[in-house]
């Protein structure tokens, strides 16, 4: 492998991510599973770097998952997008920030759109102006909130509390990284890196210490495939692409995996588990399981930010073995807290070293 | 030296053939069906055993069939065959008549003149000498030409001959020192003795002249009674089996008993009655047009006889029957491949003779490969008609054949429905020729129930291989017609109009149709109605295949052009101005290999129809409609 | 009185260039071949055997270089033609570094760039060690050595039809005619020269268009065993074993397949060259959706460039193989030839 | 019929998604469907390409249009810039449209995702809501989950939001928020969309004579659309094969 | 790589991969085809066979796909499609490259049979 053709290739995707005033749109998912994340990527950027931040509470789903499940139209999730470009247009933003990778891919494909058929951007002003009164101007920029925290990964590298490195050895943590397929799958300029080789997530994990696997079935779904898994019949086709992935990248041995789409994050933890009952197989050293951490997790750990707080126990594969490889000290008993500070009894069968 | 002791290999050698061919008889009696077993018994008492003797007589001892193909050839069998059964029987006459005692043991008469060197010196023993030495000439005359034979087969108007084991070697050689040794023994004894005829006196007094010819006698004596011992031996592993199992084989076949679909003890007769004379050899097409030249029928039933693996061999044939055509044993060539072919590779190759051949009868004609499933076919429900025409798969790559047999059909008012009009199902004779008969079943049952719930009276196809199954191996009320009968009825009804076109045509024999089912005269009469039928070198019986058979399952395309190519250059000798053949796969195959116009019979009287006026043609085209649509 | 003979200049120094050049000397005129490069000859000077014969490249090589090696043709190389401009008097060439000619007429021979195979950047080129086009596989028969990065002997090899053509996505939807052809040659030189090591093409369509080429393709099928599977492939990657995995559909079964190489050798296609492009950008030559140049008229008149006294000639107005290139160059000195003597 | 293809290219994700096809193959080479279902992206951009009535038809009522995951790595690729998926969501929507989606087994589980997803859109403002995930009916999601789900105002306590909140995540969406959406949705043809799965799915419900009810998920349609596997879905079926081969004769 | 699982506690059923993995497939039988037909080499895949095929009409037995299922060692497929072929033999007459193809149908069906018995 030669690095000096990767970076050959990333130097030729690089898109405009701005420096501060995002207009921030949360994600369905993420905010359910991984609602820790999201909290964290806004206080790392309101309060670590400083950046503002607007958050409208009166911005809803942008219907990704019912438009990917093709029970919403088009022109309805136009719509609905840019109402939310509306709100942002009304509070003086030109730049959003979307949370949620399927989010990311259809405010991509509604601008590609509207560039190449101008009706429809027409249409959907009509449309909105219809149903909600609202007019809106078209924002400067999209970033997906990974951008963001790839645009500062060296500023959050500069504060770093714990690297991606092995604390006892000094080595590197052998980090797989998991690009969502609408990140930059259909737009490659829209995405950082490109649809081949993106550096978003490898660019992050690098100035954060950790080496970077590169294994063959690193662009493979990992399997969502919307109406796959909404449907309970369906979901073989979402474990089945996932399990393709653990297979692939296990010889490799990795410390973990991050993933920038909260569906992927969710996907291959769950499945792991999943995996286990099924057939009895857990990936990852010494049957640990492989981690899958949002990106989010990961700064906040980098940044030294308690794993508890990020919210690290929620997922099926317990990162505690990832823990103490970094030297970062967590105390197992207060993973499960009440409101009140009390232990909650664990929950059984959960995959933890 | 005890003088007598030379006669002991002989003796042995002749007591050890003939209770192993009396053992061998019982075996094959015994395991023969019982339906067989009665034929035979019948046989025994009736004309068959009369016929058999004759057969023996004109073909196991005078080849006439060979001599017929190839005068030289048959005289050489003749001279061996018929010259040594001469001697014997002369033999033995001169023993009883001329010896000491009368009945003697027989070797007394085959050393008779060890035993009675002075004999024949003068009145009829000296004439009887003479025609001793004749006969010995006689066969030693063929001998010379079997061993010219053998080192230059071109000489004898062969192409190739069969390759040797070690065992038909040294029975080989046996064979030929048998003759040479006993005109050298009596020689010598003659010389001693100064007896002997113009053969033997005259060369026993030459060599006496200078050698010491009553001390080497002993030594030829010797050499001749161990060829013979030797030879005998060396019978039952050998080739020269033949010699004593021919007869068994023709009184087998006149009793009735035939070859069947699976191995018996007369496929084994029949494997054992082969001479390796070669004559299929010589008239494969294989071998002279397309340079194959280790597939023919004497090397696939000596792979059989010695039972190595012949999957290759069998496959790789065209199936035509010219080689069946002349063999002068009669066996049946063609039933014994497709026996092999139903048996797949031999896999038995550890075990001994008789256990070969019982696992070989036992062993299940559908054990061969994965069973095919046509589960798929849907049932048929077609409608009445009085003629049903099946084009078949061939036909349906010529499409020029299908109009020709609407239009004449039409022309004569035929009320048809057509069967595969919207392509049908396969005969099963494909699957036939290559073995798989079960499967074969499969397609014939779904064809057979369209047939008869069409109720129709005659069922015409216009390609051999269908008719040959569809007559064979269906079970139909239906007279079953190739088109060409088809057409000659019509004709010879006199609902066909036709012209005379002013051609000169050549008509080509297809395999399954002349030799195959012996329609020779239809094609011709229909032919000769409507254009000039020239001669054919090479045709009916023996007929060239145009090399396209389904028959050969490995043929190569090179190397069926190669035959086709041959083919149509004898075809097209006389320079006619058309080929006509009555197959659509001759057909096929023929254009590719020659400038000559080729057609089908079909469309040559086609051809000869008197051009519809357009009224009439739209009015036909109308009815035309109408009758595809009632039919579909 | 004796005239001086006209002056013609042949801007690129290929097989177009040195051809038209030499026949245009052998009939007396003053000939200026200006190529870019160290020495005239182009792409070839990469090749070790050609399509369809297999016949060594040198063999043509040599006979072009005594073509162009006639006492009546200047040679300039390190130099580009910049612009061309007719003008009553002749054509007026500007050359790189600024110096100007004079000459009668041009022939514009700028020939073709290969295409870049790093814009194909799913299949890796410059990032897995054994991902080669096949200019660097004919390289490896120059050698005579066909080894993988680490010096192993490969167990199988993969060419990948259509890298830079037929392909929207880097911009080029034409067929670059030669790669076919070339795949199926390298094809039976690997087979030739490594006989245990396996061979797949991955086509999308074999386009054997010359004389003997399908036959070429047949040979690679009957005597060298040569496999070939329909349908593009999508994406390179390696696995820890460092064999790269491409992934592909087997289009003739309907069904993704996936594949180890030791060597991938993507079939880079031809793109209008880059200094041609200027020097059209510059001259007004009109190039063609494809950016080769657009002749005056492509059936009877494609030599012809618009302008009076410059013509085409060559794989600057399309892809085409050596024969073609020939004949083409043959062509424009011919009608260049046509117009001097008007 | 009307024209379905003229229907499909008033589609702008059709018009964008398919211009020409060369049957190259490399959408389905790297398609998780292709390799999960049997399921050829390829073959279908060549069916529509055909611009066939029937053959359209035969898609919008087969199964194989319902195999895409809709990862869109299709469009990467191509080497004529076309996107297989993005003509599939096409299809989906005409099928949905014409009410042939539920002629398979696999287009009549668009009615379960209409009732969850879409009906969580306009009752919650999002697709998916954590109390709507219940790990009885989500056994996949785990532990983790289980106990997350369990003690739902705990967890996202700890994690700093406040389920249905003011703000944060899973924040309440407010009543006239919810209102904006649903005028959105009459505008732009949502609600008509879910009006053609709703009806066809009863028509198919009375058809297959199972229990339906116009709201919720609590009946045997439902749950029969949810889990129904006839488990043949990997390979060809021969009927399918033989209509497409007729068609085209 | 992947098994087949059927329906578990989860609801839902696990399929096989599709994808030909060229690595793991069995190529046994495409070696024994070449060897005794040799001709099979020559097949580009033109489809001529398939379209005049008999069989064909009737059910979806393909011999141009099988000859590619041959080819990349894929034998389930061909264990079914084998044995629906009548080797009527119409391919062999309209094949451009003259591939022996009804005694490709013949040897495939062999090898089957072969493997079957362990004795490729």
């Amino acid at each position: 492998m030669k690095p000096e053709g990767k970076k050959r290739i990333w130097a030729e995707y690089q898109k405009e991510i701005p420096d501060d005033h995002f207009f921030y749109v949360r994600s369905c998912i993420r905010q359910t599973f991984f609602a820790g994340s999201e909290q964290y990527f806004l206080k790392i950027l309101r309060e670590d770097l400083g950046k503002d931040v607007y958050e409208d509470p009166r911005h809803t789903t942008c219907t990704g998952i019912g438009y990917h499940g093709d029970v919403v139209p088009f022109e309805t999730i136009q719509t609905v997008v840019a109402r939310h470009f509306a709100l942002a247009t009304e509070a003086g933003y030109r730049h959003i920030a979307i949370s949620c990778v399927t989010s990311f891919g259809i405010y991509s494909e509604i601008l590609e759109t509207w560039k190449h058929f101008p009706e429809t951007l027409e249409r959907t002003r009509e449309d909105l102006y219809k149903a909600t009164g609202r007019t809106f101007e078209v924002p400067e920029t999209i970033s997906h909130t990974s951008d963001i925290i790839y645009k500062f990964r060296e500023e959050i590298a500069r504060k770093a509390k714990y690297n991606l490195v092995d604390a006892a050895t000094g080595k590197p943590l052998k980090v797989v990284e998991h690009i969502g397929c609408h990140y930059s799958k259909m737009f490659p300029k829209y995405g950082v890196g490109g649809a081949e080789f993106p550096h978003v997530l490898v660019g992050m994990v690098e100035s954060w210490g950790g080496d970077i696997i590169d294994y063959p079935e690193r662009r493979h779904c990992c399997g969502f495939g919307f109406r796959q898994y909404l449907v309970q019949a369906n979901r073989g086709y979402s474990l089945f692409a996932s399990r393709k992935k653990f297979e692939s990248m296990e010889p490799y041995r990795p410390d973990m995996i991050i993933a920038n789409c909260p569906g992927c994050t969710m996907f291959m933890d769950r499945w792991q588990y999943t995996i286990k009952e099924i057939d009895g197989i857990t990936y990852g050293a010494e049957g640990h399981g492989i981690p899958v951490l949002t990106y989010e997790e990961v700064a906040g750990l980098v940044l030294g930010y308690d794993p508890w707080e990020l919210g690290l126990q929620y997922h099926n594969v317990q990162s505690l073995p990832l823990l103490r490889k970094m030297g970062i000290k967590a105390d197992p008993e207060r993973r499960f807290l009440d409101r009140d500070g009390s232990r909650l009894p664990e929950p059984a069968n959960l995959i933890d070293g | 030296m005890n003088s007598d002791l030379f006669v002991i290999p002989f003796n042995l050698g002749l007591y050890f053939i003939l209770i192993y061919s009396v053992v061998r008889s019982v075996a094959w009696f015994r395991s023969l069906s019982r339906p067989d077993k009665l034929r035979l018994q019948r046989g025994f008492f009736g004309r068959p055993f009369m016929d058999s003797l004759r057969e023996i007589f004109m073909e196991s001892l005078l080849h006439r069939k060979i001599f017929r193909k190839n005068p030289v050839l048959g005289y050489m069998h003749m001279s061996l065959a018929f010259g040594w059964f001469l001697l014997i029987v002369f033999g033995t006459i001169e023993a009883d008549f001329f010896g000491e005692k009368h009945l003697n043991p027989p070797s007394h008469a085959i050393f008779f003149r060890w035993f009675n060197p002075e004999h024949g010196a003068e009145g009829l023993a000296r004439i009887y000498n003479v025609w001793m030495d004749f006969l010995l000439a006689f066969i030693l005359s063929g001998l010379l030409l079997a061993v010219i034979k053998r080192f230059t087969p071109r000489m004898m108007g062969m192409k190739k001959t069969t390759r040797h084991t070690w065992t038909d070697r040294l029975a080989l050689t046996s064979l030929w020192l048998i003759f040479p040794s006993r005109l050298l023994a009596e020689s010598f004894t003659c010389g001693a003795h100064g007896s002997g005829s113009f053969l033997t006196g005259n060369l026993g007094s030459a060599l006496a002249s200078f050698l010491p010819a009553a001390e080497i006698a002993p030594w030829f004596w010797w050499l001749y009674s161990i060829s013979l011992g030797t030879f005998f031996f060396m019978l039952p592993i050998s080739r020269y089996f033949h010699i004593p199992v021919e007869l068994f084989l023709i009184f087998m076949r006149n009793s009735g008993i035939t070859t069947g679909d699976r191995h018996s003890s007369y496929t084994e007769v029949q494997t054992h009655a082969c001479s390796s004379c070669g004559v299929c050899i010589s008239v494969c097409q294989m071998s002279y047009a397309a340079g194959i030249n280790d597939i023919q029928s004497a090397y696939f039933i000596k792979g059989l006889r010695n039972d190595r693996d012949i999957s290759a061999i069998t496959a790789n044939c065209l199936m035509c029957g010219r080689c069946e055509e002349v063999c002068p044993v009669g066996i049946e060539l063609g039933p014994m491949r497709l026996i092999e072919r139903r048996q797949g590779e031999r896999a038995d190759r550890t075990l001994s003779l008789p256990e070969r051949y019982s696992v070989m009868r036992k062993r299940s004609v559908t054990e061969k490969v994965p069973t095919q499933s046509y589960g798929y076919l849907v049932r048929e429900e077609p409608e009445k008609a009085e003629v049903l025409f099946f084009a078949g798969c061939m036909t349906h790559l010529t499409p020029s054949v299908i109009a020709a047999m609407k239009r004449i059909m039409e022309s004569a008012g035929v009320k048809y429905r057509f069967m595969d009009e919207k392509g049908g199902v396969c005969c099963g004779r494909p699957l036939m020729l290559a073995g798989r008969d079960r499967e074969a079943r499969e397609l014939i049952n779904h064809n057979s129930d369209i047939i008869w719930k069409s109720g129709a009276k005659i069922l015409v196809t216009s390609c051999p291989i269908c008719y040959k199954v569809f007559r064979e191996s269906y079970y139909l009320e239906a007279t079953v017609m190739h088109h060409s009968e088809f057409i000659n009825l019509l004709i010879e009804e006199g609902s066909l109009r036709l012209g005379y076109l002013h051609r000169k045509v050549v008509y080509h024999d297809p395999c399954e149709l002349g030799r195959g089912s012996g329609i020779y005269e239809e094609p011709r009469a229909v032919i000769s109605y409507v254009a000039e039928l020239l001669e054919a070198s090479q045709e009916r019986s023996m007929s060239l295949c145009c090399g396209g058979s389904l028959g050969n399952l490995t043929l190569a395309s090179g190397k069926k052009a190669m035959i086709a190519a041959d083919a149509a250059r004898i075809l097209t000798m006389s320079s006619p101005d058309e080929l006509i053949t009555a197959c659509p796969l001759c057909k096929k195959t023929f254009v590719q290999a020659t400038k000559t116009k080729v057609s089908d019979i079909a469309e040559l009287v086609a051809a000869a129809l008197p051009a519809p006026s357009k009224r009439v043609a739209r009015r036909r085209s109308a009815r035309a409609t109408v009758r595809a649509n009632d039919a579909g | 009185m004796k005239t001086v003979p006209k002056h013609v200049l042949v801007a690129g120094g290929g097989v177009a260039g040195m051809e038209a050049a030499g026949a245009l000397a052998e009939m007396g005129y003053r000939v200026t071949l200006v190529e870019k490069g160290d020495d005239p000859g182009g792409h070839l000077l990469q090749w070790h055997a050609l399509f369809p014969d297999r016949r060594p490249a040198d063999e043509v090589r040599s006979y072009l270089r005594k073509r162009a090696g006639h006492h009546n043709i200047n040679i300039i190389t390190r130099t580009t033609v910049e612009k061309v401009r007719h003008h009553p008097g002749g054509v007026r060439v500007i050359l790189s570094g600024g110096t100007e000619e004079e000459a009668d007429a041009v022939i514009v021979a700028t020939g073709f760039d290969l295409f870049d195979a790093h814009r194909k950047e799913e299949y890796g080129y410059g990032i897995y060690d054994n991902v080669i086009t096949s200019v660097d596989l004919e390289a490896m028969f120059n050698r005579g050595r066909l080894e993988k990065a680490d010096g192993t002997v490969p167990s199988r090899i993969g060419l990948i039809h259509c890298v830079g053509s037929r392909d929207e996505k880097v911009n080029n939807n034409h067929c670059s005619k030669v790669c076919c052809v070339t795949a199926v040659k390298q094809a039976i030189e690997i087979r030739q020269m490594l006989p245990s090591c396996e061979v797949f093409c991955f086509y999308m369509d074999m386009r054997m268009y010359g004389p003997y080429y399908e036959e070429l393709y047949r040979e690679s099928q009957e005597v060298h065993n040569v496999n070939f599977i329909r349908g593009k492939v999508s994406e390179a990657s390696v696995n820890i074993n460092n064999r790269l995995v491409i992934k592909v559909e087997d289009t003739l079964a309907g069904r993704p397949l996936k594949m180890e190489l030791d060597i991938m050798v993507l079939m880079v296609g031809m793109e209008m060259a880059e200094s041609g492009a200027k020097l059209a950008e510059a001259s007004g030559f009109r190039q063609g959706i494809n950016r080769f140049l657009e002749s005056g008229d492509h059936h009877y008149g494609n030599n012809l460039s618009g302008i009076k006294g410059v013509f085409y000639a060559g794989t600057c107005t399309a892809p085409m193989n050596i024969t073609d290139t020939i004949s083409h160059a043959r062509a424009a000195v011919a009608e260049t030839v046509r117009y001097l003597k008007a | 019929m009307e024209d379905l293809y003229s229907r499909l290219m008033q589609d702008v994700r059709f018009e964008e998604g398919l211009k020409a096809c060369m049957n190259c193959g490399i959408c389905t080479a790297i398609c998780p469907a292709a390799e999960y279902y049997h399921y050829d992206p390829r073959r279908i951009v060549d069916l529509v390409q055909t611009r066939n009535n029937n053959i359209i038809k035969e898609l919008l009522k087969s199964e194989t249009i319902w195999y895409c995951g809709q990862c869109m790595s299709c469009k990467t690729r191509c080497p004529r810039g076309n996107t297989p998926g993005m003509v599939i969501m096409a299809l989906r929507k005409l099928s949905q449209e014409l009410g042939y989606f539920t002629s398979s087994e696999k287009g009549r589980q668009q009615f379960a995702i209409k009732r969850t997803v879409g009906d969580n859109v306009l009752k919650h403002g999002y697709c998916i809501v954590s109390y709507d995930v219940d790990p009885e009916v989500h056994p996949e999601q785990g532990p983790a989950w289980e106990h997350y789900y369990n003690h739902l105002d705990a967890s996202l306590a700890r994690l700093g939001g406040e389920l249905n909140g003011s703000e944060g995540p899973t924040r309440l969406i407010p009543g006239e928020v919810l209102d904006e959406l649903k005028r959105i949705f009459e505008v732009t043809g949502g609600h008509d969309l879910y009006d053609a799965i709703e009806d066809a799915s009863e028509k198919k419900a009375e058809e297959m004579g199972m229990e339906f009810k116009k709201e919720g998920r609590d009946f045997e349609y439902y749950r029969h659309v949810v889990s129904a596997d006839s488990g043949c879905h990997q390979c060809e079926p021969e009927d399918v094969r033989r209509e497409v081969y007729e068609t085209r004769r | 790589m992947m098994s087949a699982t059927g329906a578990n506690k989860f609801g839902f059923a696990i399929n096989r991969s599709r994808m030909i993995d060229y690595d793991s497939s069995d190529r046994k039988v495409r070696e024994y085809i070449t060897s005794r037909e040799p001709s099979f080499r020559l097949c580009f895949a033109c489809g001529g066979c398939t379209a005049t095929c008999t069989a064909g009409q009737h059910t979806s037995f393909n011999l141009r796909r099988m000859n590619t299922y041959i080819r990349r060692g894929e034998i389930e497929p061909l264990r079914e499609e084998v044995t629906r072929c009548m080797l009527c033999g119409k391919c062999l007459l309209v094949c451009p490259r003259g591939v022996n193809t009804r005694n490709v149908v013949a040897v495939a069906a062999e090898a089957i049979r072969k493997l079957e018995r362990n004795e490729l």
